[in-house]
């Protein structure tokens, strides 16, 4: 039995553990974001803001099959990434705010969450500038000889950029273990793919680098997880990178000053979407196997909105960064 | 004349050129279905269709290139870039196409392309989006720089540089995107090269422009107040620097402030002091100074970036030091 | 019959007359590069000095296949490919030596011969940076309205850098009719193509963009010709870009300052390359269809070099620029 | 001490830090099996093995951001751009990864990275070869600028840089590979930071680096022939400036030429030029000159090339200037 076939038969007990914590870290995205798009209109949140609703299940089965010593870098759409690598959702909507507690101590902001601790290493604003970065990461686990790798979050439209070209290319001719992520949802802003792509499949494009590629299905976290698990086990065993190109969908507009549909793409187009949606998905599959109730969704509805709720209590009660720290940082301290 | 908005006028500008010369075309990323990430070109695509109004792929390398070719034979290009931070990725086909074409054909191929977008910080954009960099491209010979602070700048000074033979980079300010002024109507073509003298005053000069003009003439209304005359020159144009324009003032004034957006070291206002010590130094009764962005990257926090921000008080504070107050 | 298959029959006149005028391109091409070589030795030519040699069948079998008024991009091995265009070797030379007699009046150099009125917009310097330039000049023909198209000649190293992929992209979502010829000499610099690219069939790459795409024997001068000429076809009919990879070799250094052999590959390999030379293919087919000799094979020998000589006559009698040059063509001159 | 050219200094300082630190690995276009497109890492590969000398495609913006990760996790790379030239294609990450990483981490990840190779003019390389780019650098917060003129700096500032937990922008000179001089032996290690005085003089300080400093001490020869006692600085680092070295010398001489090989409009000596008249107004005796590149992309003409470039007969007519001579 395959994981994603639908199945009346339960699986073991850890497993039924592992898709509630899927299950749990995507609804506690959904909501942190929902909460986070409020925050922005009350002013709390500034800049750019770019949710990721809709997402989920790609975040959470990636995340899902790598190791804590393994790192994660993404763009500026990472706020589901961080969670789901397991930030705190305090020092998560804390960087939001702009906050001494915040994950890069406000300096950062929703594009540049970090945490270097977890692995964490961005938040990225410039489309496609972080690919290289990856690559590089993983050439250092190979350079040092271990069996870590490096997984790359970036959108659809990053991949028209010369830094996904040279980037795939060497990553390919130099074998680094290194997990490409396109999660295609269809637009670049405005943009839809087919106006920014002369080919629609973007897995395509591994084969100008002789690099495995698969374009997987983005609204099932569990088949995620398993495309996922295979590149990994490539990454880790043969030291070989791959690109996914993971299909899914944004329900939000691009950013919090764009609107969820009428310039580029019609209310029906987003409805549509939203019926296979990820969250829905994967608690359908755990109830059919009779491991989730509707009772227990409700409970974890609440648990993940008391954890939003704190993390905005959080968020508003800290400190901003102190006005020295605008000095601090730009280079490392003295004789360090 | 007219009261529009900054962005208005740049598209108006955009408008007026696109009708009068069927050679210039638009491109860039959301410049067309999108009507522009910031609405500068809104509508263009309705009047003027996709042949006209091109929207790329992220590709800003790629399309300034192609915009650099277009002009090589005869088009004249306006390039979008969404935001000149994103111009770093293109900076290659800026300096080293662009600028050099006519140049290492001697003199044989003209590049008549317009780069234009929002440059420098708008509010909490983090460091990666609040970059200004005038001085990147004023450094290039073969290029000119353009940085307008009103709408009526914004309009004249497009048209000119559309119908310039060289290559533009046009600097706009997406924080004065919504800023009102007279606008002249039709043909308002602003030479390139010419400051402008946004207050006349007789005890200090301050030198500005793009986004420090508001700041300067506010920290100028705020010196009055305390009796010193301010004069304020809106440079307008940062390459070629209207050096006559300047002299003069300082020769009057004797005194000078030098505020720009961007970082200090090798800022363009490095370049205004060294060229005002140089062929006025008898005329300086004190030392220039300048105001800058903090020499920080820019940070998120919204009381840390107002701290890095240029401001009238740090302006008008400025002033007073030259003048010894 | 095709023209690329051994016959003993010979071809029609114009055809005959065609394959003169191709060996006669190759063999000034071939001549103007080894005098330069011998102008650089004298300290008469200087900076960097790429030269073409055993490349000369690609540029000659390309630009067959054009019009007066379409246009020619390359980067700073071009040489060939402006003597190929009908730049004259006067002008090409006195460039060289940076005379103000020179193509761009001494300013440019080797790396940057230009004539507009021939269609050929450069010589470019920075690796890759021309593709994009070609594309715009295609885009412009198609903006107008004509069936001009633009060819871009690269190195086959320069696939690897990112204004390939972006270009590559934008011609073929744009139906730009640009062709670009990748000249697979085996080598950017030292580095051989399979330690710089993941896939060394570069043909490849043109999937990821959805282009057609072909490799190309890029020492049968009639063999790119064919090729060309079905890239021309869809560039006119169908406003579509074409990939042609032709492979090639170059027999001298990547530069002057480059030993022909000795670091990076073998002398054998070089003299294995020699044995398909792209002249004596030609010759000798010509010769098999009776209508070439020996007696004319030298006849012509004779004649480019005397034009080569001349050449250089010219070349070292013309003046340097005037000082004043020095200041001049920064912009446009005032009121133009 | 032993008498090397400064390639070989550079060499020996990248051979001596990769034995002593095993995460110093070498990166670039034909740095390994080539031994260098200008030989600066003749035998590294032979030494140390394609682990830790690696040659790349031609990607300069792809290698640029490999180095700077593989920095983010505790390397230290030192990236090769065969020519400062090409690196327009990876400024990007150096300005918008490399320089803002540790301050938009809130301080978790520094990038200890090392991206150096040869700027500027060698001889007669046209527009495109031929640029000098430091004050772009130097323009941001969070790189350091470094640009040594004689072989005992380029082998104890590599190797400062490569200590260094900052990203650095390591500017060599094709032109001075082949410069001869005495280098120490062992770990010597030059602060970053610091100019160095190259010659003691009291009437006029002539402020270099780079290539500027041999034709600025040779024009310190020539005035010393008719009595003028010029002081020599080479700035070694642009960025940080070593603002107390200069401030003491101009305070000394009361007059001041800065040379530099690059363009004049907002260059490294415009800052210098703005940094002197501020906070040493009234030392000056008479405005401060530069001696710059001509404002023109470069000619390959061998007669416009010399017209254009910086030498000793300029500096030391500008030194003659300010003096009034
Ligand atoms: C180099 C660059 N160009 C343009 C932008 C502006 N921009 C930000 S996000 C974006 C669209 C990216 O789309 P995609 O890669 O599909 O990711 P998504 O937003 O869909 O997650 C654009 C054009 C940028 N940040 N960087
Ligand atoms: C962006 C850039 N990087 C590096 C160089 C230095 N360089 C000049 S030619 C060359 C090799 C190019 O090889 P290829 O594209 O195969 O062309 P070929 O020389 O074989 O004709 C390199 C690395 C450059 N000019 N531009
Ligand atoms: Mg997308
Ligand atoms: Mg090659």
């Amino acid at each position: 039995m395959t994981a994603t076939a639908r199945s009346t038969k339960a699986p073991d007990a850890a497993t039924q553990a592992l898709h509630r914590s899927y299950l749990r870290q995507m609804m506690l995205i959904r909501r942190f974001e929902e909460k986070a798009g409020e925050a922005y209109s009350l002013g709390k949140i500034g800049g750019f803001c770019h949710l990721y609703i809709g997402q989920e299940a790609v975040a959470v089965g990636v995340m899902a099959a790598l190791r804590p010593d393994d790192h994660v870098i993404s763009a500026y759409r990472e706020h589901g990434h961080a969670l789901a690598r397991g930030l705190t959702s305090r020092a998560v909507m804390a960087e939001l705010f702009g906050k001494a507690t915040g994950s890069s101590a406000g300096k950062g902001g929703s594009m540049h969450i970090f945490d270097a601790a977890a692995g964490f290493l961005g938040g990225h604003g410039i489309v496609g500038s972080h690919i290289p970065l990856a690559a590089g990461v993983a050439f250092a686990h190979k350079y040092r000889g271990g069996d870590q790798l490096c997984v790359c979050f970036f959108g659809e439209a990053a991949a028209n950029i010369g830094a996904f070209h040279e980037t795939l290319n060497m990553a390919s001719l130099w074998d680094l273990p290194a997990i490409f992520i396109v999660e295609n949802n269809g637009y670049g802003m405005g943009t839809a793919v087919s106006r920014a792509a002369a080919v629609t499949n973007l897995s395509v494009r591994g084969n100008a680098y002789d690099m495995p590629a698969e374009q997987v299905d983005g609204q099932n976290v569990l088949t995620v997880r398993e495309a996922m698990d295979r590149a990994v086990t490539r990454a880790r065993a043969e030291s070989k990178p791959t690109l996914l190109e993971i299909k899914t969908y944004r329900y939000v507009g691009h950013s919090m000053s764009d609107a969820a549909h009428g310039t580029y793409r019609t209310k029906d187009e987003v409805d549509e979407y939203r019926r296979r949606d990820p969250i829905a998905v994967l608690a359908d599959l755990m109830k059919a196997g009779g491991y989730w109730d509707d009772g227990r969704h409700d409970a974890l509805v609440t648990e993940v909105q008391a954890e939003v709720e704190d993390a905005v209590t959080f968020a508003d009660a800290s400190p901003d960064p102190d006005p020295s720290a605008l000095y601090t940082d730009v280079y490392a301290p003295e004789g360090r | 004349m007219a009261t529009l908005t900054y962005r208005d006028a740049l598209n108006v500008a955009l408008r007026e050129e696109m009708a009068r010369d069927d050679r210039v075309f638009l491109m860039g990323e959301e410049v067309a279905e999108y009507d522009g990430a910031y609405k500068v070109s809104r509508g263009l695509l309705k009047e003027f269709g996709p042949k006209r109004v091109v929207d790329t792929p992220i590709a800003e390398l790629g399309f300034a290139g192609i915009g650099v070719g277009a002009a090589m034979v005869g088009l004249r290009p306006v390039i979008e870039m969404m935001t000149w931070n994103f111009a770093l990725l293109a900076i290659d086909q800026i300096v080293n196409s662009a600028a050099k074409m006519r140049y290492m054909s001697g003199g044989q191929v003209g590049v008549p392309i317009v780069f234009r977008g929002p440059g420098g910080a708008a509010l909490q954009l983090g460091a990666q989006h609040s970059q200004a960099f005038e001085s990147y491209y004023a450094h290039i010979p073969g290029l000119k720089v353009i940085a307008p602070a009103t709408p009526a700048d914004a309009k004249g000074l497009l048209k000119a540089a559309i119908r310039d033979e060289d290559p533009v980079v046009f600097i706009e300010g997406e924080m004065l995107y919504n800023l009102k002024g007279e606008v002249p109507d039709g043909d308002h073509v602003t030479p390139i090269g010419k400051a402008d003298i946004k207050r006349a005053g007789k005890d200090v000069t301050i030198i500005c422009h793009s986004k420090t003009v508001a700041p300067s003439l506010k920290a100028a209304e705020a010196l009055a107040a305390e009796g010193v005359d301010a004069e304020v020159i809106d440079l307008r144009t940062i390459r070629p620097l209207d050096v006559d324009t300047i002299l003069e003032s300082v020769a009057r004034t004797n005194r000078c402030v030098v505020a720009e957006e961007g970082w200090p070291f090798a800022g363009v206002g490095a370049q205004v002091v060294d060229t005002i010590q140089r062929e006025a130094f008898d005329a300086l009764d004190a030392p220039i100074l300048r105001v800058t962005g903090a020499d920080v990257p820019m940070p998120y926090n919204k009381v840390l970036e107002r701290a890095a921000k240029v401001d009238a008080a740090k302006i008008q504070d400025a002033a007073k030091k030259v003048l010894y107050l």
